[in-house]
C-alpha cells in the first residue's frame, strides 16, 4: 500500500513534468502545479499510512526502498511543504509569463520535487548519489529562471556544489565501492557492515567526505556564500523549496550517513556542533543587516540550519554516552534537531512565499521602499507575522519548542562548549527576532507610501500556500505532540518518553497549551473588561510641524539596530573577508570552468549575461518569430553543455581521486 | 515519575491579587522616595492609581488603521500576567512546567514584542525609533541572563524556575549569577539608565507617543507589571534559598515565604527608585556597549562555574 | 485692628521671609498656603480713589496701555481706567503719580473667569466753565490741587484763577482779548477758527 | 596707537570705496561704504591677522528712504585682540542700497555668520543680497505674502496680509528618514523646528525653521513708543536676559546722547547683569540634567535657582525677573544698605549651593558620558559663524564683551574668563558652571566697591538721527542693539540681535554626525533663547490660514470636553 502510494505519488510528479507538452503558458502552470499539489497530498496519504508499520522495504523500478523514521521525517517536509508551494505557484508563476519557456519549469519542478522523495526513500548509495545529482541539477535550473542576475548566483551555486558537494559525495561512493566491491551491493546498511574493513584514514576520509558534501548542500560557514544570492534571484516559490526542502535533505544526509553507515563519535560531534554554531551565529548575524527581503531570510536560512545542525550535533555526541543522562540528552537533541527541520520548513517556506507575495504585489524586494503593506495584503501580513513569530522562537510558536528543546539539551549537557553554544543560541534567538521584527515592520507596518499603495492583494491560491504553512506554525506550537509524534520516530519513541530527569513530552514537559490557555483567557478578559475606545483616527504626531514629509517619517529597513551592528562591526568585518574569499575562490574557478568548457565546446558561452534586463537579451538575438519559440531551447542547450562539460571535468576529477585512495 | 505540571488555585489568586494591585503602589513609592531624594514631597502614593483611573476612563485616539496598534497592549499586559502565574507565591505556583524558566524570559520578552509591534505599527519614526532601541536593549540583555541560565544549569542540575531556588547551592559563581540576573531584571525593566525606548526628552514617549487614553494606560500597566514580575523573580530567587527549610512546610511556612517576598520587593523597589534618581539615562549605544562587556565578563563566570567553583 | 505705621523704608528692613527650608522638601501647598511677597514687590497697580486727581499722568507714563482715561463731556466725567490684564507691572505710573494715588501692591492672584472684575475706574467731576458753561478738561480734584500746591504769587501774577475755571476755548479767546487788548494780534480775534470745539485728547 | 595703524591699513586698503568715516563713541566706528566692496570689507576685518578675535556681529538693514532716500545695509564688526594689547572696537559698514532695486554683494558667500543676517533683510525690507548661497525664507511665515516687508516704513505696523502657503524645506537626502523636533516637543522649551534627517539613529542634515514666536517688538518700538518706554518692551525680548536686553537698549541711547551714566548705576547695573546670568547659568544646567534623565540634578539646579537667586532678584528690584530698573541714563531704584548685607549672604550660601550642585552633576557619570565628546563645534567653525557666548569660549574663543570692551562696572572688577578648547557640550555645561562662581564672585566685589552717589542723570530731548550700539554679554553671548533716533523723542531705527541669533545658525553644524538621542541635548547646549531671536516680525495668528479660536469658542469646547469624561 505504502510503495503503492509512493508509486503514485510518483507518477503524479511524472505527469507534472510533461504537463509541459500542453504549449500554452498559464494552462501548463496550472497544469504542472495541480499535479504536483496531489503528488504532494499523495506523499501526505503515504505518510499516514506508513506511521505505524515502518521500516518498510520495497522496490521501485529496480531500485531499492526503505522507508523508515528518518525518512518519514523528510517525506513530511517535503509533502507539506511541497503542497503549500505547488498550490501557491498555481498562480504566483503568472509573473513570469514573459518569458515563456513554462515546459523547462514543468519539467524542473516536477523533477526537483521527485527527486527529493526519492532521495529520501532510496536505501542504497548510489541511487542516493543519483538523485541528489538530479534534485540539484533542477534546482539550478529553477534559481536561474529570471535569467538576468540569477544566471551569476546560479552558476556560482551549481559549481560550487559540483566542487564541494558532488565531488565529495562521488569519493565516498568510490570508498563505498572499495569496500563492498560492487555496485549493487552498495546499500547503506551493507557499507555499514563493512565499514570495519577500512583503513582509519579511509574511515576519516569517509567522514570528512560525507561532512563537507553536507554542509555545503546546506549551506553551513564557511560554505554558505552561493546561499543568498541564490536563493534571492531564484523565484519566491523556488526558494521556498531551496531553503524549506533541499537543504534538509543535508540534514537527511547528515543523520543517515552518521548512524546508518559510519558510527556517531564524539569528535564528530564536536565538529559537527562548532560548524552549527558558527553558522548559527554568522548566518543570522548576516541577516540582521540585509534589508533585502530574500536576502535576509536566505541568510536566516543558514543561521537556522546552524541550529538544526547544533542540535544533531548534540545527538551524534552523547546518544551513545553510557550515562543514561547524556544518552538522552544527546536523544533530546536529535530530535530537537530533527524537529526544528520541520519547523524550519515550515515558518521559512512560509516566509519565502510571503515575500514572494510581497514582491508580487508592491513589485520589489527591497524593504526600504516597501511601507505599510498590513492595509492592503492583511491575509499575507497575518501569515507573515505568524511565521515571523514562529522564526523568532516566541512562546506558542512551533520554534519556540523546538528552539527550547535544542537549549535544554545543551544546557543540561553540563558541558561547558554545549552550554555556550545553548547561551549563543538563545541570543541568536534574540538576534533572530530583531531581525523579523525588521521584515515585519517594515514591509507592513506604518502607511503606505507611493510604491505600494497601487499594489492588491494575492489571489487565493497563494494565499492558501502560505495560510497552510503559517497556521502549522501556530498549530504546532500550542499542540507540539503533533509532529513530535513524527520527528521522534527516528530516535525511538520511547526513549524520550521514558526519560531521566523527570522529563517527557507526553505528560507535557513544557505545555504550550496550558500557556495558550492563560495568555488567551487573560488576553480575552483584558479586551473584554477594558475594551479600547477608539476615537477617531488621526494623524501620527509629527511635533505640529507644517508641510512634513510624512512618508519618510518612518525608520527605513536599513535604519534599525546601527548601534548595535556597529557594536559587533568587527565580527561583520571578520566575516566580510571569509565570505569574499570564498566568492573569490568561487569565481575563479567559475571561470576556470568556463575556460575549460570553451576548449571542449567552442559554442558554449559563460552565462554571465551583461544585459539589463530580459528583453534586452530577447530584443538582441530573436530576429524571427521561430526564433522566439527555439531560444529557450537553445539557451536551455547550451546550459547543459556547459554542465555537461564540467560533467567531464569532474569526472576526471573523481577518477584521480579514486585512483589515489586506492592506491593510497 | 514525578508529576511536573501542576495548576494551583491558591496560587492563581494570589498571583492575580498581587500583580493586578501591587505595581501601581510599588510605582507611587517609587515615585515618592525618588521625590524625596529631589528635596520635592511628591504626589500622594496612590497617585499611579489615580493616573491610571483616570487613562482607563480616556477614550483613545487612533494614529493608524493596523489592528495590532490597539491589540499589542492587550497581548503585552497578558504576557506580563501569564509570566507572573509560573512566579511561586509562598509554595504555590500557579502553572508549573518543568523547564520553565526560559519559558519565563521568553513570555516577558513577549511584553517587549508586542509593545514594539505596536510601536511599529504607525507611521511615526519618534515611535519606531523607540521601538527598535527596545529591540535592542532585549538584544543585549538575552545574553547576559542566558549565561546566568547556563550558570544555574550547572550548579542547580535545574532550569525549572520554582527548582532553582531550591537546589541552587552557595559558592563563588552562583553569587556572580545572581548579580548578572540582577543586572539583566534591572536593564530588562527599563528602569533609568536604561529607560532609553521610552526617552521622554528625546523621543518624545518613543514606543508610548502614539498612545493615549485607555491603550495607553493598558500599556503603562503592562510595564509596570512586568517591573514587578522581574523584582518578584528575583525576590523569590533571594528568599527561597534562605527559607528552604520551612518553604515547603505546610501553609505556615509558604504565607512567611510569601510575606518575606513581598516584604523583599517592597524594600527593594525604593532602592531601585534612588538608583534611578541618582543616575541620567544612557544612549543607547553606550547601553548596548556596557551590556555587551558585561556579556563578555559574564562567560569568565560560566568558565568559573564550569570549573566547578 | 491695630494700625502700626511703619514707614516704607522700616518695612523694607523689618520683612523677613518666612523660611521655607526648614523641612528638606520645598514643594508648598501654594495655593492652599498663601505666599508673601516682600514690600519690594510690584504687583497689580491700585489707584486710591480718594488721592487721585485724574491728571492723568500716569496714563502718559504707561508703557502697556493698561491705564486709560475716557471722557465723558456730556455728563462732566473723566474716568481713569486700569486695567491690570494688560499691565505689565514695570511702576512707571507710580513713579508719575504726583499726589500718591497709584500704588503697585503686593497682590498677584489675579485669576478670574472674568477680565472685566479686576478692571478699576476712578471718575471724577470736571469743572464746569465759568464764562459758557461747557465742561473744562480739567478735573475739579485738578484745579483743587493746582491751588494747593502753586504759590500765591504766581497764581495772582498770572490770574490764574481766573483761567483755571474756563474752557479751553474760553481761555483762547480770552487770551486773544488780551492780546488784541495789548495790540499784539490784529484782526478780528472772532475769526480764528476754533480750537478745541469739544472732546479730550485721545 | 596700534589701532589706528590697524584702521589706516584698512582705510588705505579700500580706499576707493569708503566715503565717510565717523566716530560715534570713541569705540565705534561707521564707515559710509559703497555696497560693491562689502564682501571683501567684512572679511578682511572678520579675519584681520592682529585682531584674531573678531567676528561679524550683525547685519542692520533699515529704510532710510525718509532720511536720505535709500535703503541701508550695515554689517557691524566686533573686532576683537585676542591677546588682549589692543583696544577693541566695533566697526560698522554701512551701505547705501537703491530705493527701487535694493540689491547688494552679499557677504554670507564668504562669511556664513552673515548667513542669516542677510536671509533676515530680504524676508523683512525685500533687500537682494546677490549670489547668497541659501536664499530660503527666514522670519516669515510660510503663509506670508511674496512683496510684502513688514519692516519698511510703509508698513503699517499692525498690518497682516494673508498669502498662500509655500514649501520653503530642504528635501530630504536620498535614503534617509525624516524625524521631527518641535515647534512641540518635550526637549524644547520654546516652538521651533528642528528637521533631522537620519540614518537610523544619526544625523546626516538638519533644516531648521524657526520665527514662531514673532512680536514684532522693533516694529512697534519704531512706531508707537517713546525712547523711555522701549524699556519695558526691551525687557521683555526675553524671559530670561530682559535685564541685558533693557542694558544694551539704555546704553545705545546713553551713547548716543553722550553721557556718562553714575558710577553707582552701574554698579546696580552690574550686579542685577550677574544675577541674571546665574539664574540663567542655573536654569540651563537644570534643563541639561533633565534633557538627560537625570531629573534630580534638575530638581537641585532649579531650587538653588529660585531660593537664592530669584528670591534675591525679588528683594532688590521688586520683580523675580523683569526688573524695570533701568531708565536712560541710570537706574530707577536706589539699593539701601541693608540690601548689602542680604546679598552677602545669599552669595555665601548659594556658592556651597552651587559647590553642591557641582558635585551632583560632575559625578554623575552617565551625565559625563552623554555630554562628553558629543556636539563638537570646532574653533574655526565657531569663528565662521561668529558664534558668542559660552558656546563660543567652549570651543576655545576667548572672547567676552564684558572684559573686552569694558562694559559697566566690568572694568572695576577682577574675573576670568574661563575658556575650554574641546568645543563639546562637557565644555560648554563647565563654562557655565565657572561662570556661575565668577559671577558671585563678581556680585560680592561689585557690592564691596559700590560707590556712593546718584543713580540717575537726566537727559533732555535726545539729538534727531544719531545713532549708535549699545551691547552687554547676556549669559549666552553678546546682546547688541543698535539704534538710530528719530524726531520727537522716538526712534527711527531700532536692532536688536540676541546672542541665540548666530548661535542657532550653528546648531545645524554641531548636530551633523550624531544621533537623535543627543540632538536635545546639543539643541539645548547653546541655551537656546527662541524669544529673544525671534523679535522682529509680525504675525497675526487670526488671519492665517490657522482658524484661530475666540475665548468663548475655546470654553465651548473646554467645557464639552469635560462633559464627555
Amino acid at each position: 500500500m505504502v510503495i503503492y502510494l509512493l508509486e503514485l505519488s510518483l507518477s503524479l510528479f511524472v505527469l507534472g513534468a510533461i504537463s509541459g507538452l500542453v504549449v500554452e503558458y498559464k494552462s501548463v502552470m496550472r497544469l504542472s502545479s495541480t499535479f504536483a499539489t496531489l503528488a504532494s497530498l499523495a506523499l501526505i496519504a503515504l505518510i499516514v499510512e506508513a506511521y505505524g508499520h515502518l521500516p518498510i522495504k520495497g522496490e521501485l523500478l529496480g531500485t531499492p526502498i526503505m522507508i523508515d523514521g528518518l525518512s518519514l521525517v523528510f517525506l513530511a517536509i517535503i509533502g507539506v511543504v511541497g503542497l503549500a508551494d505547488a498550490i501557491y505557484t498555481f498562480n504566483y508563476m503568472d509573473k513570469y509569463e514573459k518569458l515563456g519557456k513554462a515546459w523547462v519549469f514543468a519539467l524542473a519542478y516536477n523533477a526537483f520535487l521527485a527527486s527529493m522523495v526519492l532521495l529520501v526513500t532510496t536505501s542504497h548509495l548510489v541511487w542516493f548519489v543519483f538523485w541528489w545529482e538530479i534534485m540539484t541539477f533542477s534546482a539550478f535550473v529553477l534559481v536561474i529562471w529570471e535569467e538576468k542576475d540569477s544566471l551569476w548566483a546560479g552558476a556560482q551555486y551549481y559549481i560550487t556544489m559540483h566542487l564541494t558537494s558532488t565531488l565529495p559525495l562521488l569519493l565516498a561512493m568510490a570508498i563505498g565501492y572499495s569496500v563492498v566491491g560492487s555496485f549493487d551491493g552498495m546499500g547503506f546498511a551493507d557499507i555499514a557492515a563493512h565499514i570495519g574493513t577500512l583503513s582509519p584514514g579511509l574511515v576519516k576520509l569517509l567522514y570528512a567526505s560525507f561532512l563537507l558534501a553536507f554542509m555545503a548542500k546546506s549551506g553551513m560557514v564557511p560554505l554558505h556564500f552561493w546561499i543568498p544570492s541564490a536563493y534571492a534571484s531564484a523565484p519566491s516559490n523556488i526558494s521556498t523549496l531551496l531553503s524549506g526542502v533541499m537543504e534538509k535533505m543535508a540534514v537527511y544526509g547528515l543523520v543517515r550517513a552518521t548512524f546508518d553507515i559510519l558510527k556517531p563519535t564524539v569528535a564528530f560531534g564536536y565538529l559537527v556542533a562548532i560548524l552549527g554554531v558558527v553558522t548559527l551565529v554568522v548566518g543570522t548575524l548576516y541577516a540582521l543587516k540585509q534589508t533585502n527581503a530574500k536576502r535576509l531570510l536566505a541568510y536566516h536560512s543558514v543561521g537556522q540550519m546552524g541550529y538544526i545542525w547544533l542540535g544533531v550535533a548534540i545527538g551524534i555526541t552523547f546518544m551513545k554516552n553510557p550515562d543514561p543522562t547524556l544518552a538522552f540528552i544527546g536523544t533530546l537533541g536529535l530530535a530537537a534537531g530533527l524537529f526544528h527541520a520541520l519547523n524550519h520548513a515550515l515558518f521559512k517556506g512560509s516566509l519565502f512565499l510571503s515575500a514572494g507575495a510581497v514582491e508580487y504585489a508592491a513589485g520589489t524586494q527591497d524593504l526600504n521602499k516597501v511601507s505599510g503593506l498590513y492595509k492592503i495584503m492583511p491575509w499575507t501580513g497575518v501569515f507573515a507575522l505568524l511565521a515571523s513569530l514562529g522564526i523568532s522562537g516566541v512562546p506558542l510558536f512551533n520554534g519556540f519548542v523546538s528552539k527550547w528543546m535544542i537549549y535544554e539539551a545543551g544546557y543540561y549537557s553540563k558541558n561547558f562548549w554545549f552550554v555556550l553554544g545553548a547561551i549563543l543560541a538563545l541570543l541568536i534567538s534574540a538576534v533572530t527576532l530583531a531581525s523579523f521584527i525588521k521584515f515585519y515592520n517594515s514591509a507592513f507596518g506604518g502607511e503606505p507610501n507611493e510604491l505600494t499603495s497601487k499594489a492588491k492583494e494575492v489571489p487565493g491560491s497563494m494565499l492558501i500556500g502560505q495560510g497552510i504553512l503559517s497556521i502549522l506554525c501556530l498549530v504546532i506550537g500550542v499542540f507540539p505532540v503533533v509532529a513530535l509524534a513524527i520527528v521522534t520516530l527516528p530516535v525511538g519513541k520511547g526513549v524520550i518518553t521514558a526519560g531521566v530527569l523527570g522529563l517527557s513530552f507526553n505528560s507535557i514537559y513544557f505545555s504550550p497549551v496550558l500557556l495558550a490557555i492563560v495568555l488567551g483567557v487573560l488576553f480575552i478578559a483584558f479586551l473584554l473588561f477594558l475594551p479600547a475606545r477608539a476615537k477617531e483616527t488621526a494623524k501620527p504626531w509629527d511635533c505640529g510641524s507644517t508641510l512634513f514629509p510624512e512618508e519618510t517619517y518612518r525608520l527605513r529597513a536599513s535604519d534599525y539596530y546601527r548601534p548595535y551592528e556597529k557594536r559587533i562591526g568587527a565580527f561583520y568585518a571578520f566575516g566580510d573577508f571569509f565570505g569574499d574569499l570564498g566568492t573569490e575562490v568561487i569565481n575563479r574557478t567559475i571561470a576556470a570552468y568556463v575556460w575549460i568548457g570553451k576548449y571542449f565546446v567552442r559554442t558554449a558561452e559563460i552565462p554571465r549575461v551583461t544585459v539589463e534586463n530580459v528583453d534586452d537579451l530577447r530584443d538582441g538575438v530573436t530576429l524571427h518569430l521561430d526564433d522566439a519559440l527555439i531560444m529557450p531551447i537553445v539557451r536551455f542547450v547550451k546550459v547543459v553543455g556547459i554542465i555537461s562539460k564540467t560533467a567531464v571535468v569532474l569526472v576526471l576529477i573523481v577518477a584521480v581521486a579514486v585512483l589515489a585512495a586506492l592506491i593510497w | 515519575m514525578m508529576k511536573t505540571m501542576s495548576i494551583s488555585v491558591l496560587g492563581i489568586i494570589v498571583g492575580v491579587v498581587l500583580v493586578a494591585i501591587l505595581p501601581p503602589f510599588l510605582d507611587g513609592i517609587a515615585r515618592k522616595v525618588k521625590a524625596r531624594i529631589q528635596y520635592r514631597v511628591g504626589p500622594p502614593i496612590l497617585q499611579t492609581y489615580y493616573d491610571l483611573q483616570k487613562l482607563f476612563g480616556l477614550p483613545s485616539l487612533r494614529p493608524t488603521e493596523n489592528k495590532w496598534f490597539r491589540v499589542a497592549p492587550y497581548l503585552a499586559l497578558a504576557s506580563a500576567f501569564s509570566a507572573a502565574f509560573l512566579l511561586p507565591y509562598g509554595k504555590w505556583v500557579p502553572v508549573k512546567f518543568s523547564g520553565d524558566i526560559v519559558v519565563f524570559f521568553y513570555v516577558l520578552a513577549m511584553v517587549s514584542v508586542a509593545i514594539i509591534i505596536g510601536a511599529f505599527s504607525t507611521q511615526n519614526a519618534h515611535s519606531n525609533i523607540g521601538g527598535h532601541r527596545e529591540m535592542m536593549m532585549v538584544l543585549s540583555v538575552e545574553p547576559i541572563l542566558g549565561v546566568a541560565l547556563g550558570i544555574f544549569a550547572f550548579k542547580a542540575g535545574t532550569l525549572s524556575l520554582s527548582a532553582i531556588p531550591l537546589k541552587v547551592p552557595a559558592s563563588f559563581s552562583t553569587v556572580l549569577a545572581y548579580l548578572l540576573l540582577i543586572y539583566a531584571a534591572y536593564a530588562e525593566s527599563g528602569f533609568v539608565p536604561f529607560d532609553i525606548a521610552e526617552a521622554e526628552t528625546e523621543i518624545a514617549g518613543g514606543v508610548l507617543v502614539e498612545y493615549s487614553g485607555r491603550l495607553l494606560g493598558v500599556l503603562e500597566y503592562a510595564i509596570l507589571a512586568k517591573r514587578l514580575v522581574l523584582l518578584w523573580l528575583l525576590s523569590t530567587f533571594l528568599t527561597i534559598p534562605i527559607l528552604r527549610g520551612i518553604a515547603l512546610t505546610g501553609v505556615v511556612g509558604g504565607i512567611v515565604v510569601l510575606a518575606v517576598q513581598l516584604i523583599l520587593v517592597l524594600v527593594a523597589y525604593p532602592l531601585i527608585a534612588a538608583l534611578e534618581a541618582t543616575n541620567a539615562r544612557y544612549r543607547i549605544d553606550q547601553a548596548v556597549a556596557l551590556n555587551t562587556r558585561i556579556f563578555l565578563l559574564s562567560l569568565v563566570v560560566l568558565a568559573v562555574a564550569a570549573v566547578g567553583w | 485692628m491695630e494700625d502700626v505705621k511703619i514707614s516704607y523704608t522700616e518695612s523694607l528692613i523689618s520683612w523677613k521671609r518666612p523660611d521655607l527650608r526648614v523641612g528638606v522638601p520645598v514643594t508648598v501647598k501654594y495655593p492652599l498656603v498663601p505666599t508673601e511677597k516682600p514690600p519690594e514687590y510690584r504687583g497689580k497697580p491700585h489707584i486710591d480713589p480718594n488721592v487721585c486727581i485724574g491728571c492723568g499722568a500716569c496714563v502718559r507714563a504707561c508703557p502697556a496701555d493698561a491705564l486709560t482715561a475716557e471722557w465723558d463731556l456730556e455728563n462732566g466725567l473723566k474716568s481713569i481706567v486700569s486695567n491690570p490684564a494688560r499691565c505689565i507691572r514695570c511702576g512707571r505710573c507710580e513713579e508719575a503719580c504726583p499726589t500718591g494715588a497709584m500704588k503697585l501692591t503686593l497682590e498677584f492672584e489675579l485669576a478670574t473667569p472674568n477680565k472685566e472684575d479686576l478692571v478699576e475706574v476712578v471718575e471724577h467731576h470736571l469743572t464746569k466753565c465759568k464764562k459758557c458753561g461747557d465742561y473744562t478738561e480739567f478735573t475739579e480734584r485738578q484745579v483743587e490741587k493746582a491751588f494747593q500746591i502753586l504759590p500765591k504769587e504766581i497764581v495772582d501774577a498770572n490770574a490764574l484763577g481766573e483761567k483755571m475755571q474756563l474752557c479751553r476755548e474760553c481761555r483762547m479767546e480770552e487770551s486773544v482779548k488780551i492780546l488784541a487788548a495789548q495790540g499784539r494780534i490784529i484782526g478780528d480775534p472772532l475769526l480764528l477758527p476754533p480750537q478745541h470745539a469739544k472732546g479730550g485728547e485721545k | 596707537m596700534v589701532t589706528k595703524e590697524c584702521l589706516a591699513e584698512f582705510e588705505d586698503k579700500f580706499k576707493g570705496e569708503i566715503r565717510e568715516k565717523k566716530f560715534l563713541t570713541p569705540t565705534q566706528i561707521l564707515y559710509l561704504v559703497d555696497k560693491k566692496d562689502l564682501p571683501d570689507m567684512a572679511y578682511y576685518l572678520q579675519y584681520h591677522p592682529e585682531f584674531d578675535e573678531s567676528y561679524y556681529v550683525m547685519g542692520i538693514g533699515s529704510d532710510e528712504r525718509q532720511l536720505a532716500g535709500k535703503f541701508a545695509y550695515a554689517p557691524v564688526i566686533n573686532m576683537l585682540d585676542g591677546s588682549g594689547k589692543r583696544e577693541n572696537f566695533y566697526v560698522i559698514l554701512k551701505a547705501r542700497l537703491d530705493k527701487d532695486n535694493p540689491e547688494f554683494p552679499s557677504v554670507a558667500q564668504k562669511l556664513p555668520a552673515a548667513l542669516w543676517a542677510e536671509r533676515e533683510v530680504r524676508d523683512l525690507l525685500g533687500f537682494k543680497p546677490l549670489d547668497h548661497p541659501d536664499l530660503r525664507r527666514l522670519i516669515t511665515p510660510e503663509d506670508w505674502p511674496e512683496g510684502v516687508y513688514p519692516l519698511r516704513k510703509d508698513h503699517a505696523y499692525n498690518a497682516s496680509p494673508a498669502g498662500e502657503l509655500q514649501d520653503g524645506y530642504k528635501k530630504a537626502p536620498e535614503d534617509t528618514s525624516t524625524v521631527p523636533i518641535g515647534p512641540y516637543h518635550m526637549a524644547l522649551d520654546e516652538p521651533a523646528h528642528f528637521r533631522l534627517f537620519v540614518k537610523g539613529e544619526e544625523i546626516v542634515d538638519v533644516d531648521y525653521r524657526g520665527f514662531y514666536s514673532h512680536r514684532g517688538i522693533e516694529k512697534i518700538g519704531e512706531g508707537r513708543l517713546t525712547y523711555n518706554q522701549i524699556f519695558y518692551i526691551a525687557e521683555r525680548i526675553c524671559g530670561i536676559c530682559g535685564f541685558q536686553h533693557s542694558s544694551a537698549y539704555a546704553m545705545a541711547v546713553e551713547n548716543i546722547a553722550g553721557v556718562e551714566i553714575p558710577a553707582r548705576a552701574q554698579y546696580i547695573r552690574t550686579i542685577l547683569l550677574e544675577i541674571e546670568r546665574i539664574h540663567s547659568h542655573l536654569l540651563w544646567a537644570g534643563v541639561a540634567c533633565h534633557l538627560v534623565g537625570f531629573d534630580t540634578g534638575f530638581m537641585y539646579a532649579w531650587r538653588i535657582r529660585e531660593e537664592p537667586v530669584m528670591w534675591l532678584a525679588e528683594r532688590l528690584t521688586g520683580n523675580r525677573k523683569t526688573y524695570g530698573m533701568n531708565i536712560v541714563g541710570g537706574v530707577r531704584r536706589d539699593f539701601l544698605d541693608y540690601r548689602k548685607t542680604e546679598i552677602l549672604d545669599k552669595m555665601k550660601q548659594l556658592k556651597k549651593d552651587v559647590e553642591k550642585l557641582y558635585n551632583i552633576a560632575v559625578s554623575s557619570d552617565i551625565l559625563i558620558k552623554r555630554a562628553k565628546d558629543v556636539g563638537v563645534l570646532p574653533y574655526k567653525v565657531a569663528k565662521d559663524y561668529g558664534v558668542v557666548g559660552p558656546t563660543a569660549r567652549a570651543s576655545g574663543r576667548n572672547i567676552d564683551v564684558r572684559r573686552d570692551h569694558k562694559v559697566f562696572a566690568y572694568k572695576d572688577v577682577d574675573f576670568d574668563v574661563p575658556v575650554y578648547k574641546d568645543g563639546d557640550v562637557l565644555a560648554r555645561l563647565l563654562v557655565r558652571l565657572d561662570e556661575v562662581l565668577q559671577s558671585i564672585s563678581i556680585i560680592e566685589q561689585a557690592v564691596d566697591q559700590m560707590p556712593e552717589g546718584d543713580i540717575f542723570t537726566p537727559i533732555g530731548k535726545l539729538p534727531p538721527y544719531q545713532e549708535a550700539l549699545g551691547y552687554t554679554e547676556a549669559h549666552r553671548g553678546e546682546v547688541i542693539h543698535y539704534v538710530l533716533t528719530g524726531t520727537n523723542n522716538k526712534v527711527y531705527r531700532w536692532k536688536v540681535r540676541a546672542p541665540t541669533y548666530n548661535n542657532l545658525a550653528a546648531v545645524p553644524e554641531m548636530l551633523k554626525g550624531y544621533r537623535v538621542a543627543d540632538a536635545p541635548l546639543i539643541i539645548a547646549s547653546i541655551d537656546p533663547c527662541y524669544a529673544c531671536t525671534e523679535r522682529v516680525q509680525i504675525v497675526d495668528v487670526k488671519t492665517g490660514k490657522v482658524k484661530a479660536l475666540n475665548e468663548a469658542e475655546f470654553n465651548d469646547l473646554s467645557i464639552k470636553a469635560s462633559e464627555e469624561l
